[in-house]
């Protein structure tokens, strides 16, 4: 089972919170959230979760080449999200829809990325989150890089940590693996960069286990590049804000980089190609549906005495963020064809030019005959 | 015998000929084992073979090229697989400074028979680094064999001949070209890998390509000969070494030649068979040797595949302006 | 203001300059700093701008190019240092498929200005991948600019104007120019990087290279004059885009083309010119374009570079060659 | 300073014999070595050092482009070296001209490689010392897929150590930042492979100095990966040997990989294009000096009764091989052209084929003028 002594939780299955000395810190930001802080947390997965599984519809209605679902990393992917501040940068993988729309992005433009409309989708400099990166771990360096410029320019450890910058970049136990994971991991320790690594380990690299990465926990990784080292249970969405939370406070404050591990699961296929089926037990899909990370908070907001109206509320929202979505995504059209060569360098280049010149003659020389 | 197949499957059956016939062949790649790999190449072959002999590996492509240098320097002959085209480039360094360069480094005591099979090229409709032609990097890269099939059966003996061969060999699998059947005898001598072969024979202009390529090329003489013109149409087959001769004699018939390719046009296997084609058919050649290739720029997003890449118009405009010369 | 430099000083003084210019100007790589570079290219940087601006790094050339991105995200413009042509592998993913595509895909919203500097060539006698000529990947990677100074001039300008580019820049400095000594005019408006140049006007034969193989070029022009044969020298300074106006304004004068490289030939820099210019001057050539390259195989132990390196025999046994058509 | 709480030592700078309840079973591997193995030690490391001066001195009278000297390293060298059996398989960096020796090879053929006539040098499949590899940290995959082989032909924990095979691979501390290095490690692990990682951590990557590549202890980066790690006091022959051997036999047994981190210290240049004033401070040598692994170890024997005249011989031994050397040197001759196009490819090739017969013609034609 992924869970070890050393996993970090504050609530359990059946929505309770856990009392542990070693979690008290944690508990006590927890204890700060305010009602809406938590609808919020609530509110963000539920919407994902929706707008995932409409997007996974619209891909096997052919409106798009490939979905990748998030489904049942919601409290990961929102508990840390929220742990941010406005001025952290946001380093994704490829999965991390609800830091996104947590973000501000409109989630129709990464429908756009996986419809083939676009490779990227957004300015991250509006947003601070950047781009999705489809080659696995690359984005670990460039999160170091950044995190580099931070320090450079002073922003890093001076005491306001409403004006320090910190940031977070994400990324699987899969990647766990590749070179530049572990190459960011010694630039970070190294230079004690103000970032935070965060990895959602789903148990899976498409249809390979983790213990084919990693025999032992992935969290020590970090602990032996030296960095501080944290592993959650990733389905917990208060754990994965408080932690991450304490951590980016770290990084900020100029007491360098930290390591989290979120033991989670992707409930789904890794993508709508994908076929789960031929590399998994039912058995252990439900070992894990029953640690739903959506279900066990709205039964801690149950208990809290949230009512009926709110969570009819929220699967309404989620309604229409569904509806919203598939309406935007139909009347996506095809990006023009200068999308091609524009900004594929920034200053002039004869190359690009000319051969956007011969494409734009070629296809209008067609003109008549169309 | 004599079966009508995907590529993906004249490949898979190719690989497991292979390792019936030598147990130490050995697989290696991500998901290739239970999953059998997205394409499904593999499909069944850890069943029958073990998990010693394919192997579902960590997710590190440097790693899976290094550890087959390792295990070729045991006498073992990998056979990585590697995702996507555009997933090699963190394996470049040990193929490039490492593989590409070992046998020449050992000076005979060593061989480095390892194969490394990359799906590639587009006309998928998917996203970033799904659909790319890293050819040239390889093709320039002294030490290393470049294969590309462009049917099931070449698919199916050229894998086999790639495992045979005793040098490193890039194995570039059209990924377009994976589910279009066709006939593959088993039993066939087939022709040595490194030769090209001419597929239609014409006697206007030389179109040569390879990969998914060939078939744009075939389609393209199609819709030529429906306007009188024929066009002869050569598989390259290997892009390195690039065997020159069935192209030479075609073009000392044709006096033309378009060279046809998904990748990026600059410093490419297109630009080195123009450069060497315009030299050694120099007074046979009655037009330069025009080259069709994708744009110089990054694979755009898949609504744009169409028009990134080369196209039957687009190859029939190279052939109107070959016979303008 | 005027000063005879090596190469190696006015690259210096360039990095020099452009930091004093532009603090978001940082410099990167192995022993750069308190070493100041394996050549000494980075010398007393470190002392004048800090631990902050001149980076002493891990060792992980991947790590360099990868962190560098980020900092350009950040505003910065990363000048990364690898220490030898044959380190730049290991980067090679954080090349090709980010910092080459990161410009198109942000589709105008973030600029990339990293320069990766990249000692480069041989002639020095040095152990294997210490003497190796990588451009033609990078030219075949749309989405960088590839240059290479000839001269301390270039050397001391080229520097800056890759610094001040918007864009990617592989920046190739010739080993074996590291050291010879030029005029470097600090205050002349320098030629545009992309663009070629004559060096030398000539009228029988145009030969044309880059890096280390213009001094080759020139010293087998004057062997040539010696013989009565006129020969045009072109430097290409910019390897991606190639400047083709000068080359083929001088082909429509010699009519004959020999282009040379250390380079293997195999796809390479040198097939992209003499399959483009056999097109572009396709009316004027009256040879083939002759290509003088590296052999296809491994750069050999130092003890046998001058066979395998193109040197002025081969220059002009590839002329004569051109002359014989 | 390098030396932490985990270091462990049986010999101390002064010659001395360390006892200690954490070494007690790596001192009794030590006490089964007889007089002859010591001297072998000995031997090893005194005739090393004097090849590594003669072949330095050979390069300033430019008889070699360069010189990688190892002078220093000598016992994490030497000792690790011993600590294999015939049948197991050592990947070298390019340093390890004492183990090369030890494995049989004339080191006049890593002359070779840094004069610049050959690319490698030696036969590695009868030696079972592989070549030298120059590009850092490569070697360790080579390593860990070699051990692969090992585990594929079954000769792997078969009880039966002097039929198993295992391999140790040698990397620097600055290499160990490079993302192979670490994908080795990922790799190690997940398969088990019969492998020992050997870091030498000789405090510098050319100029820069180990803790940029890490502030805290390497050998805990082995720890993070879930190997069984170690440090030692890479001046102590005796521990190098004693650690080694126990890893190795682990290994051999089917245990899995091990990590040895040797702390140790290059008391020359990194080669002799390198100059360490510019770096380091003459202290800092001084220290190092004070804890050279030959006076040390020379201590010990010389406290154990060893003779002057075995101190004698061994010197002429090493005078011995520095002037076979220097003779064989200067004989040296250029490789047959035919070395660039030869075994570029081990089946026939027409490129090269057709290269190597234009290079002759060519150089034919010059047959008259010359
Ligand atoms: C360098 C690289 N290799 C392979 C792939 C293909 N690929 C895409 S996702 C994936 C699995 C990733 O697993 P993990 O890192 O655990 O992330 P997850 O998908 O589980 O979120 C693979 C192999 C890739 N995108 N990049
Ligand atoms: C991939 C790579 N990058 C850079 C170099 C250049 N280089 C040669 S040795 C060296 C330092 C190596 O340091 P370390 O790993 O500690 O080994 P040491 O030389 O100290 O034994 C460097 C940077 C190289 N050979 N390979
Ligand atoms: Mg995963
Ligand atoms: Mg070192």
């Amino acid at each position: 089972m992924p869970y070890t002594e050393a996993t970090l939780q504050l609530l359990s299955t059946d929505g309770t919170l856990v009392e542990s000395d070693r979690t008290a810190e944690y508990r006590a930001l927890v204890d700060r959230l305010t009602d809406d802080h938590l609808r919020l947390f609530y509110r963000e997965m539920v919407t994902t979760r929706r707008f995932d599984i409409e997007a996974g519809n619209l891909q096997r209605q052919g409106q798009l080449a490939l979905w990748i679902p998030s489904l049942g990393q919601e409290a990961a992917q929102v508990g840390s999200a929220f742990a941010t501040r406005p001025q952290d940068t946001i380093f994704p993988s490829y999965r991390e829809h609800s830091i996104a729309r947590i973000r501000g992005i409109d989630p129709i433009h990464i429908i756009e990325l996986l419809r083939g409309v676009t490779n990227g989708g957004w300015n991250p400099n509006d947003s601070r989150f950047r781009l999705y990166t489809l080659v696995l771990g690359t984005q670990t360096l460039h999160a170091t890089g950044y995190a580099m410029g931070i320090q450079f320019d002073g922003k890093v450890g001076t005491g306001d940590q409403s004006a320090d910058e910190a940031c977070i970049v994400y990324f699987g136990d899969g990647s766990s693996s590749e070179g530049d994971v572990n190459e960011a991991l010694v630039f970070a320790q190294s230079y004690q960069t103000p970032q935070v690594f965060f990895l959602q380990n789903n148990q899976y690299a498409i249809s390979v286990p983790v213990v084919r990465q990693s025999r032992s926990p992935l969290y020590l990784r970090g602990e032996g590049f030296g960095i501080e080292s944290y592993q959650i249970d990733g389905n917990d969405v208060l754990i994965s804000y408080a932690v991450t939370r304490l951590a980016m406070d770290e990084a900020r404050a100029g007491h360098g980089p930290r390591f989290i591990e979120a033991q989670t699961y992707r409930l789904g296929a890794h993508t709508t190609s994908d076929d789960p089926t031929k590399y998994r037990e039912s058995s252990e899909e439900d070992y894990w549906k029953q640690r739903d990370p959506i279900a066990r908070f709205e039964k801690f907001l149950r208990f809290r005495g949230e009512s009926d109206s709110f969570f009819e509320q929220v699967r309404q929202e989620g309604e229409e963020l569904a509806a919203d979505i598939r309406r935007k995504t139909v009347e996506l059209t095809p990006p023009p064809m200068d999308v091609i060569f524009d900004h594929v360098y920034t200053d002039a280049h004869p190359v690009t030019a000319a051969q956007k010149k011969w494409l734009q003659e070629y296809e209008a020389s067609f003109g008549g005959q169309a | 015998m004599t079966e009508n197949l995907s590529m993906a499957k004249a490949i898979n059956l190719g690989l497991q000929r292979a390792m019936r016939e030598d147990d130490r062949v050995i697989l290696m790649g991500e998901d290739i084992g239970t999953l059998g790999g997205v394409f499904r190449v593999t499909e069944g072959l850890k069943n029958e073979f073990g998990e010693n002999r394919v192997l579902d590996t960590p997710l590190a492509e440097s790693g899976i090229v290094g550890t087959a240098i390792g295990m070729a320097m045991r006498g073992y002959r990998p056979v990585c697989e590697i995702q996507f085209d555009g997933f090699v480039f963190p394996a470049f360094d040990q193929i490039v400074s490492q593989l590409a360069k070992q046998t020449s480094r050992h000076q005979g005591t060593q061989s480095f028979p390892v194969v490394i099979r990359i799906p590639y090229g587009g006309h998928i409709g998917a996203v970033e680094h799904h659909q790319e032609s890293p050819e040239a990097y390889f093709a320039h890269t002294a030490g290393l064999r470049v294969l590309s099939p462009a049917t099931p059966s070449d698919g199916y003996h050229m894998i086999r001949q790639a495992i045979q061969s005793n040098d490193p060999v890039i194995f570039l699998e059209p990924k377009a070209r994976y589910w279009p059947k066709g006939d593959v005898d088993f039993d066939a001598t087939p022709a040595p890998a490194h030769q090209s072969r001419v597929v239609r024979t014409g006697t206007d202009v030389t179109v040569v390509g390879h990969g998914a390529m060939v078939a744009m090329l075939l389609d393209a003489a199609e819709v030529a000969a429906g306007e009188g013109i024929s066009l002869e149409v050569i598989d390259l087959r290997s892009l390195s070494p690039i065997d020159y001769a069935p192209i030479i004699a075609s073009v000392e018939k044709t006096g033309r030649l378009v060279v046809a390719q998904e990748a990026p046009g600059q410093a490419s296997v297109g630009s080195e068979i123009a450069a060497t084609v315009a030299e050694a058919a120099y007074y046979f050649l009655e037009a330069p040797v025009l080259r069709v290739s994708g744009f110089d720029t990054p694979f755009p997003p898949a609504n744009l595949e169409g028009t990134y890449l080369p196209d039957v118009d687009r190859i029939l405009d190279a052939v109107d302006r070959a016979r303008g010369f």
